[in-house]
């Protein structure tokens, strides 16, 4: 038995692994790296489960808890699954100017959940930005990352029904 | 380097104080028996300047500075209360009583809590803001001890604790702003927790009902955090 | 030495105690009789409360709309409003119930298929709200429930026509 | 590289022009790619190679007016066009040597006049992918001088002459920063650029880094080569993935041509960068929270001192910039620390750039020098407010901000100025609002952002902010007494003493300046139950009708 404890095994043959492991090699397997890390995990996978912030911690050697606590700490990461679709209305101030929220009431009541939900179904994802620096367009929408700006209600909505009927 | 060189002349509250160069204002003016409030420090562990319970105003100095993490400077002229800081100091207390659910009467602390006991000495007679009641989780599927968010002042004693003494890690803080909790491990269960070896040095040093002893939940048992300034020159000792 | 002022006691939402506090005086309550005269209280019987009272004790949060009534109509009549121990003061025990709402309160104590009484029976709030948040208070008095020794320098200090300064002296809890 | 390969590699890449009679740039910066200006970039490639003349299609950074996006910018002629479409590109070609194609001019003219470009004055004239452009507008001239003819001291000397303050919001006069690291003892030292743009309604650092980021770079190892650090990260939020693609491939080519990596111009200088996401924390701002998060670790500030100058990242002695301000350090170099003086008023020098928003005509990127007045920016160069609206308030300096009104149009713009009338200069988000803006609703959205952006590590800002969100929200629903407002004032002042860091020291500003310039709109909610902008639903007026209501809505003291 090693003094130290050795690095994780890959969780899965799953070939993203290989990616994220990657990122922590490149950074020599720093504690540093654990943002960078997750961030790849992240665009890999599309959110962070608990296997997953458990492998990194362990590879990275930093306690559960401090893994925990950074991924709940940035808003940019997520904990569950995202919908097939997504849409992200920015609340920046100019944007918010621009009646952004009128947007997110909007949405809500279209798809029946709270910004940060995902629809039962699966279908669609919903959350808010804090600005994506598009201010020039505002009001600004984000549909599956794509960005669109001057973004009406009406318009908004006609793009969600069409992917809900889908 | 002299033993003179290393000290430094500064007034606190129009005392003439001396202290160490490597003093900060708090551990000059509690050696000089001048009583400055605080909630997150605790002697033995790392200082985090978050309560902001112990801000004096320095003059010269733009902003109040914590006298838990500022160094004493030669010449400076501290002063550890006035109107306006305790004033401050008040609401300060208000916004912790208020953010979560401090029931003294029902708590398991009462009576030697520091909250309660910080209320009791800077005049908080109530609570000006309103009380945000949160709806917040008991964890007590520990064996031997409970963990209440209800009574959590965020102070991170036990984080720090954990980290810096114990070196087991089990503790840390999840969320941010207003959601921010302590946690075990994952946010798994406390019991369940991989990492926490039961050793309690968390709940002697937590200052309010947040951490307990489940056998002396009912018995207003009093904390011990004592054990860690010793706890700390002794290690530092064998390892010179 | 002064005139014999008019004192009232009020019990809302609260247990009791803090007024089993104030019998707790013992003799001192004697001394106090004689400067002070109880001329509301549920510990007399006195069903309205008068146009002009000196000192009113308050014990209990508010917590039902018939307890917000009250509390405005003394407010009105009362010159000096102390609110008297942690119930009145932050909610206490009372405002236990403000993380979940009245709701969830009703059905646990009507739970056997019962519905809540409606009628003769003050609503509920919404929310328990500690007296300070509905009428202004001139002095607090924490503790719960405040000692006899709080609550006698408490009335001889007004009875001084002084403002009693507790600090140091009562805490919560 | 030496000072004589990157002559001939300028000269190189100005000669390559005369080859093309015209040039025709595209924007292909945030703004206008949502509004496909790829496939403008496309059908204009096409057109010119069909009619056969020597034009040349060349993708770059932001022109600033994203209001009139697509935008196409034709040189030599310097003529603009605005909501350019793919069926335009033949229009366009055509036209090139005559007269231009007047249907595309939005007008544009009013708005680029009275600008001064200095940070700004790649954007939209290179291709942010190729060094080789940077370098021909004498792109890293000012590195070179740096290494081979200066010593450090010198290169702070300049930076101290030149009166450059921090671009990021507080102003610090970045000389004296530069020659307090620079004084600080340690064996290895960083150089931080910060391009954790988190002001809502500020965009100009992301559209630098995607328009010009060679010059962020260069600026970075000047300060670097001053400071004497070997190491430099720039933290960039990972909302803007253009931006870090840009960056990345803009430090492949840096390090390619040897302007960055080991023995930089043939010295002993040595320095790389890295590049560090961030993830979604406006709080990361703070120089000591940016530092954790670097370090990996969740983003919350400590007390100041030690300053990062002193104990920074890994407890080094550290710089921290930001990207503006990094910006500026080539032209400044280049052109001497008295041109830049030269620009701005007394204490605030230079020029500054401003993302001009909200209820405004034409919205965008400005950049103009220190001093002018916020009237001739929002009237002069935004073209006032649309729909026949009235102006009502202009805010700036973010979270941190305020809000100024009407009579603060004439006040001439410098750090200094902003801070007595109120408001902070911030990171230069402009945003105006016209008389459909209630202002306590502003108030009260911009301390909903400090309450969820706060860290949660003191209790001022971490319990304040939501006191003072629910006091706003109060109001806004007209249920508020004036008890509340009593008590939203005093929670202004402990929450702005006692914080830890700038995001509670700050986040009651915009509280205070909606205060001091709209206390009537307070009032009017309160006492009259009325929202004059007609924004706040607010009931019927029968706070009887709810409990809840009547306990909060009917007690006056």
């Amino acid at each position: 038995m090693s003094l130290y404890a050795e690095r994780p095994p890959l969780p899965s043959d799953d070939k993203r692994w290989r990616i994220v492991n990657g990122t922590m090699r490149k950074h020599g397997y720093s504690r540093n790296a654990l943002i960078e890390t997750l961030h790849t995990v992240q665009s890999s996978f599309g959110y962070l489960d608990e296997p997953s912030i458990k492998f990194v911690a362990k590879s990275l050697r930093v306690p559960l808890s401090q893994a925990y606590g950074v991924v709940t700490f940035y808003h940019f990461f997520s904990l569950k699954p995202p919908g097939k679709h997504t849409c992200t209305v920015c609340l920046g101030t100019a944007c918010y100017i621009k009646g952004s929220d009128k947007l997110v009431v909007e949405t809500e009541k279209l798809l029946s959940i709270k910004a940060g939900q995902t629809t039962a179904d699966g279908e669609v994802s919903f959350t808010t930005a804090r600005c994506v620096g598009a201010c020039g367009r505002a009001p600004v929408v984000l549909l599956d990352g794509e960005l669109s700006g001057q973004v009406g209600v009406a318009e908004l909505k006609a793009q969600l029904e069409r992917w809900v009927r889908q | 380097m002299s033993a003179e060189a290393n000290i430094r002349t500064l007034t606190i509250d129009e005392v003439d104080v001396s202290a160490r160069a490597d003093q900060t204002i708090l551990e000059a003016a509690r050696e000089h028996n001048i009583e400055i409030p605080t909630l997150c420090h605790l002697e033995g562990l790392s200082e985090v300047g978050a309560c902001r319970l112990c801000l004096v105003q320095v003059k010269g100095a733009r902003r109040l500075l914590p006298a838990c993490v500022t160094r004493v400077e030669e010449g400076m002229e501290v002063t550890t209360h006035s109107p306006r800081i305790d004033r401050y100091r008040t609401m300060v207390l208000e916004l912790f009583f208020a953010e979560r659910n401090h029931v003294c009467s029902v708590c398991v602390a009462n009576g030697n809590c520091e909250l309660q006991t910080l209320a009791l000495r800077l005049g908080m007679t109530h609570v000006e803001m309103p009380y945000q009641y949160p709806q917040l989780p008991v964890d007590a599927s520990h064996p031997r001890f409970t963990v209440d968010h209800n009574r959590c002042v965020l102070c991170t004693r036990c984080v720090r604790v954990c980290g810096e003494i114990e070196g087991a890690n089990t503790w840390g803080v999840m969320g941010r702003g207003a959601q921010s909790l302590v946690i075990t491990d994952l946010k798994e269960p406390w019991g369940e927790s991989e990492t926490c070896t039961s050793c309690g040095k968390c709940v002697q040093v937590c200052p309010t009902g947040a951490l307990f002893e489940k056998s002396r939940a009912g018995m207003r048992a009093q904390k011990h955090p004592e054990f860690l300034p010793y706890l700390r020159i002794m290690r530092e000792g064998e390892q010179q | 030495m002064s005139e014999t002022k008019t004192l009232a006691t009020v019990w809302l939402d609260g247990c009791s105690g803090c007024h089993m506090s104030l019998l707790d005086m013992d003799e001192r309550l004697i001394e106090l009789s004689s400067q002070f005269s109880l001329v509301y209280s549920p510990l007399v019987d006195q069903k309205i409360f008068p146009d002009h009272v000196d000192v009113t004790l308050v014990e209990g949060a508010v917590a039902s709309d018939d307890d917000l009534r009250k509390i405005r109509k003394i407010r009105e009549h009362t010159r000096v409003l102390v609110s008297l121990g942690d119930c009145a003061l932050t909610g206490n025990v009372s405002a236990m119930r403000n993380q979940c709402g009245p709701g969830p309160v009703l059905l646990r104590v009507y739970s056997d298929g019962q519905k809540a009484p409606s009628m003769g029976v003050p609503a509920l709030l919404d929310r328990v709200q500690p007296v300070h948040e509905v009428v202004p208070v001139d002095v607090f008095v924490p503790g719960c429930p405040p000692s006899a020794d709080t609550i006698y320098r408490v009335l001889a200090e007004l009875l001084a026509g002084r403002v009693p300064t507790l600090e140091g002296v009562a805490h919560f809890g | 590289m030496n000072a004589e390969e990157l002559q001939q590699l300028a000269a190189e890449a100005r000669d390559e022009r005369p080859q093309f009679d015209y040039e025709v740039n595209v924007c292909m910066g945030t703004g206008c790619l949502s509004q496909h200006s790829d496939r403008v970039k496309n059908a204009l490639e096409k057109e010119a190679e069909i009619s056969g003349r020597k034009c040349h299609v060349r993708r770059t950074g932001c022109m600033g007016l994203c209001a009139a996006g697509p935008m196409v910018l034709v040189e030599p002629a310097e003529t603009r066009y605005g909501h350019v479409h793919e069926g335009d590109a033949q229009e366009i070609v055509a036209s090139l040597g005559g007269d231009p194609v007047a249907r595309l001019d939005p007008q544009l003219r009013g708005y680029f006049e009275g600008q001064k470009h200095v940070v700004l004055e790649n954007s939209g004239h290179i291709d942010p992918e190729k060094i080789e452009e940077y370098i021909a507008r004498d792109g890293y001239e000012a590195l070179v001088k740096a290494v081979t003819e200066m010593s450090p001291g010198q290169v702070i000397e300049q930076i101290m002459k030149s009166g450059l303050r921090g671009r990021g919001g507080g102003g610090y006069p970045t000389g004296l920063k530069w020659d307090t690291v620079a004084k600080v003892k340690g064996a290895q030292k960083y150089v931080i650029c910060n391009g954790d743009e988190g002001d809502p309604g500020a965009f100009m650092d992301r559209s630098v880094l995607e328009s010009d980021p060679q010059r962020v770079i260069e600026g970075m190892a000047i300060a670097a080569y001053a400071i004497g650090a070997a190491k430099g990260y720039i933290y960039v939020r990972a909302e803007y993935p253009l931006a870090v693609q840009r960056l990345t491939v803009a430090l492949q080519q840096a390090r390619r041509r040897g302007l960055l990596g080991s023995g930089i111009c043939e010295t002993t200088f040595n320095f790389d960068i890295d590049i560090r996401l961030g993830a979604g924390a406006f709080v990361c701002g703070e120089e000591t929270a940016l530092i954790a998060s670097i370090e990996g670790k969740r983003g919350t500030p400590r007390p100041r001192p030690p300053y990062p100058a002193v104990s920074g990242l890994w407890g080094a002695p550290t710089l921290i910039n930001n990207v503006e301000t990094f910006a500026n350090v080539a032209p400044i170099l280049r052109h001497g620390g008295e041109w830049f003086s030269s620009m701005g008023t007394a204490r605030s020098k230079g020029t500054k750039v401003f993302a001009l928003t909200g209820k405004i005509q034409r919205t965008g990127l400005v950049e103009v020098p220190m001093g002018m007045t916020l009237r001739q920016i929002i009237f002069g160069i935004g073209g006032g407010v649309p729909d026949g609206r009235k102006f009502k308030a202009v805010q700036t300096g973010g979270p941190s901000g305020g809000c100024l009104p009407e009579e603060h149009l004439d006040l001439s713009i410098s750090y200094d100025a902003l801070i007595s009338a109120g408001s902070m200069m911030g990171s230069g988000g402009m945003i105006v609002m016209d008389d459909t803006s209630c202002m306590v609703s502003v108030a009260r959205f911009f301390m909903e952002f400090c309450m969820t952006e706060s860290c949660g590590k003191c209790v001022p800002c971490r319990a304040g902010t939501v006191q003072m969100y629910e006091l706003l929200t109060r109001i806004t629903k007209g249920v508020a007494t004036h008890r509340d407002l009593d008590r939203l004032t005093d929670l202004c002042e402990v929450v702005g003493a006692t914080s830890l860091c700038g995001l509670g020291q700050t986040a009651p500003n915009p509280v205070l300046s909606t205060l001091r310039y709209f206390r009537h709109e307070y009032l009017a909610h309160i006492d009259e139950k009325r929202c004059p902008a007609g924004v706040c639903e607010i009931g019927t007026g029968h706070p009887a009708d709810s409990a809840e209501v009547t306990v909060a809505g009917e007690v006056h003291v």
